[in-house]
């Protein structure tokens, strides 16, 4: 394993030192492992809180600002936070108009969250909740734990964040989260595993000519195993996939996001961006808002996901809303 | 059990889940996300951790400070189930420095109970179900039987249920997840035995080393 | 070798694609493959290009637009762009105010410049130009090619930029640009070679417990190669070797860029600058502004780069002001 | 030389490159980019296209075609360089479809100081110049042995020239690189022999190849 750590038991930690030192307009709070905006709480303003595990940075931490999250929870690396650290977040951005939880969908973060929920509404904090369940990669059935949260995470934190920041009122903003999440598909491929600080080793082995199709983002293998493609099959293949859970109607409006899984360079991110936007075109989608870049990733895997969101105006006012995070930055 | 049993079977247990996290992460690494043995690592350490600077007047308590322990230091999906299980065990048991191995054993299934109403998972789903609960199902078969042992038959219904447990791991590998992480795998999470089921048997095996006469 | 591309040698052309597809605000113009700001030539404004070797993503293109670039020119992976492509840039973007040049210090990108210079002026183009040699792991002397240009590169994108849009002429926003570089020093660390597509194999090798010490963002092997140490150790060598070569004065201000070379995660990026900001802060040195991310970068090596530039209020003041690029974006 | 033995000579470098490619690329890894190949592959291969296309009307305008294709293709360091100097070459032949041996050879002399006033290498630099100089010094000599040759002594001084190039290829092998990127690293440039060096040898081997009797 090489990375540029001091001690894997360290890691999240001194990350969050780090992002204390670079982000002045954020409350870092080491010892609750939470990260607050530093105007929180603000009278009227509903409380956004996420968190998830750490490893998929800037998510969450690089989302709390301006017209996002109002607090992050970063759990271990991979490893959901615990209920304590979401209920101190809860008190800290909570100004009596309630929290809405961001939940992606794993069996270890919905548990959490709702321990905290029930926490926090001890201590008299109502809490909303939208859960993430975007990635098509996983059948959603009985048989499954449901789909995973991945990609749209981000989309439902910037267009909740807009309309809270807007005075929105938790009920609102979290029925609009859940439509975002409703709305959105993703689908993930990696050419190489990802190394945890904990474990030291890969989480799979990949062949030197093999893609993981349909990979979740905590390194879990995915559907299939298959030989490397040329970018152009493996962006129909995903396309595909996406388009199949949540089809799109010629003439509709997307917002899609061509995501890094952390090891990627952003030149394969615009080929490959370059190839959806040639076949949504054909299928006469309209790319109405797009982002090309590492928002939801998976440490040092190398790898890519893409979500589409199928977008209404409401949505895209939402989406072009003031936001102003560590990593998302814009009309202000 | 009286109050240092109960600490000496969850040192036990923090013991042999510190020799195995590896193994336990390995496990998890071919279907979940490589961090199982790291995640318990840390949670019974700092159950160890807390029970060494606290009294806890009765067993109940030992249990109940160690769930809430597990609570908030592991997160994931085996914080909170290992948490319940261990905080509704305590809170069932009588007050008192000391239960008797019948009590301890009605504990030990509120706390397959809680975890199974909060994980929904069914037997055969390939979780920690599949050790859990032929685990103490052996117990109290066992107790029926050696109820009348001078320990109240408490070494030989550990040592069942650790037997139990560890033919419930066996039987995790041919089973297709249905829930947590592994079941994202569909049919490629079979073959595999199951990271949660495996750190069930360790704590049971605890139970038993712990208890052994 | 594993990317997202289709074939080795259309990667630089499909990146442009994408890129031309997701940000209608550029002009890409795949024949002369440059990337010019939409609203070029603009009356009044000196015209700031540069341009360099593709692999470097986001440099250059990426910092096209409002306060930045005028033009960029990328040029094959890892070469630098010929005369033709940055004399038709130059003639893009000129609006009879003349063009800077911005040129990182290597043999191939400072020929090739000169060449489009001259064919720039025989055309009545006034060029001036602006030389990037920060990389303080080379050794300043008639014995190399000279100091190479990396990460300050951006800084000097960034603040002369931001002169060129007040209006600042040709003469006086070369000035800046090289005063910009005179503050500054970078260095970097890989863990990882970096694989172009063409070449199909890693640039060097590295053993699973060493690290490549004041490595070159083309992979060019470093100063020296060494047991991997903790990320502390790492950041006090850096650090060390930076001020040596550029000295700061207890109490006075820095901006510093703590960039990923590709395939680092943002993780570790971030618990880097916590070290490297608790030596600064020990030194005295008080960082004004920082960035932490991906923004001069190459390919898939995972390692970073620390730059540090001195800076005044001027400085300051033109860093903080308006651009809005694909990858940099605030005040607007 | 005539038109079409400048061409063949162009061809035949472009055939040599296309087959060193690799190792071109390999060479460069050790002290350079991983491009040196790659480079001069797409700048030659865009010779071949742009003669092709083409009718020159003489041997100067054949080098110079060439030379400009070079500086519009190929980038780094070696576009600037070689189409520099072949641009040189063809503009300091006299006009006309066919010029004599001495002629061409100093016309490849206008190439290299072109090349060494563009670049600043001087001999010893681990560069091009360590294998171009030492063949134009062979290629006079050898011309001034072989001048009254039935070809005016062209291919034996190609010959010599591409003798004298591989030596000098040798001869980079221990040195230190004190211009472009090699210089980056110092003494540990020491060991490896320079890619520039190399492909220049390929040229001149190509000329003896192209002008062999
Ligand atoms: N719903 C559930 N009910 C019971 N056990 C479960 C459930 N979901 C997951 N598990 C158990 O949790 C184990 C994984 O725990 P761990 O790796 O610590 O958490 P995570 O999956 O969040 O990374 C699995 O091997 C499985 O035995
Ligand atoms: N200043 C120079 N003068 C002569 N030759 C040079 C000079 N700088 C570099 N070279 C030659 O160029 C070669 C590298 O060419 P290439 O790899 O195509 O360009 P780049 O270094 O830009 O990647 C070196 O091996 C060396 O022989
Ligand atoms: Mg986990
Ligand atoms: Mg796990
Ligand atoms: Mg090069
Ligand atoms: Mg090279």
């Amino acid at each position: 394993m090489k990375k540029f750590i001091n001690h894997p038991d360290a890691v999240v930690r001194e990350a969050l030192v780090g992002l204390a030192a670079a982000h002045p307009e954020l409350r870092v709070d080491l010892e609750q492992q939470i990260v607050v905006r530093a105007d929180a709480p603000r009278a009227g303003k509903v409380g956004l809180i996420s968190g998830g595990g750490s490893g998929h940075e800037p998510l969450h931490a690089g989302f709390v600002g301006l017209g996002m999250l109002d607090a992050a929870c970063p759990g271990e690396v991979f490893t959901s936070p615990v209920p304590d650290q979401i209920l101190a977040a809860a008190k800290a951005v909570d100004a009596g108009s309630g929290v809405v939880h961001i939940v992606k969908n794993y069996t270890g973060d919905v548990m959490n969250f709702q321990m905290a929920a029930e926490l926090s509404a001890d201590e008299g904090i109502e809490v909303h909740s939208v859960l993430v369940d975007d990635d098509v990669a996983v059948e959603d059935s009985t048989w499954t734990a449901g789909r995973r949260g991945t990609g749209a995470t981000m989309l439902v934190e910037k267009i909740a964040g807009a309309l809270a920041e807007e005075g929105g009122d938790a009920v609102s903003v979290a029925a609009l989260g859940t439509r975002v999440n409703e709305a959105s598909a993703s689908f993930a491929v990696a050419l190489t595993p990802c190394t945890t600080p904990a474990a030291g080793r890969p989480g799979f082995e990949l062949g030197e000519d093999e893609m993981e199709v349909g990979v979740g983002i905590h390194g879990e293998p995915g559907r299939r195993r298959e030989k490397l493609l040329p970018a152009r099959d493996i962006a129909t293949m995903t396309l595909e996939a996406i388009l199949a859970a949540k089809p799109i109607a010629a003439g509709e409006d997307a917002i899609v996001l061509m995501n890094g899984l952390g090891a990627t360079p952003l030149i394969e991110l615009y080929l490959l961006y370059g190839e959806f936007a040639g076949l949504l075109e054909s299928a006469g989608v309209r790319i109405a808002r797009n982002l090309v870049g590492n928002y939801v990733t998976s440490l040092d895997m190398a790898g890519m996901s893409l979500t589409v969101c199928r977008a209404d105006p409401e949505l895209l006012r939402l989406w072009d809303a003031p936001v102003r995070t560590p990593a998302l930055r814009w009309g202000v | 059990m009286d109050v240092a049993l109960a600490k000496a079977w969850l040192d036990t247990a923090a013991d042999a889940i510190a020799a195995q996290a590896d193994q336990l992460t390995t496990l998890d690494a071919a279907i979940g996300d490589s961090d199982h043995g790291v995640n318990m690592n840390r949670g019974f350490g700092a159950v160890r951790t807390a029970l060494a600077g606290a009294a806890p007047d009765g067993v109940g308590a030992v249990f109940t400070l160690a769930g809430s322990t597990l609570v908030s230091k592991v997160g994931g999906a085996s914080g909170p189930l290992y948490g319940s299980a261990l905080r509704a065990l305590g809170k069932s048991l009588p007050e008192g420095p000391e239960v008797d191995a019948a009590a301890f054993g009605a504990g030990l299934r509120a706390g397959l109970e809680a975890l199974r109403k909060l994980g929904g998972a069914a037997p055969g789903d390939k979780t920690i179900v599949d050790a859990y609960l032929p685990a103490v199902d052996a117990y109290d078969a066992a107790l029926r039987q050696h109820g009348g042992d001078r320990d109240g038959g408490l070494a030989a219904a550990a040592r069942a249920a650790a037997e139990a447990a560890a033919e419930g791991v066996r039987a995790t590998v041919p089973l297709q997840a249905r829930k947590g992480r592994a079941s994202y795998l569909g049919e490629r999470s079979i073959g595999h035995q199951d990271p949660g089921a495996t750190s069930t048997w360790l704590i049971f095996q605890a139970l038993a080393d712990a208890t052994a006469p």
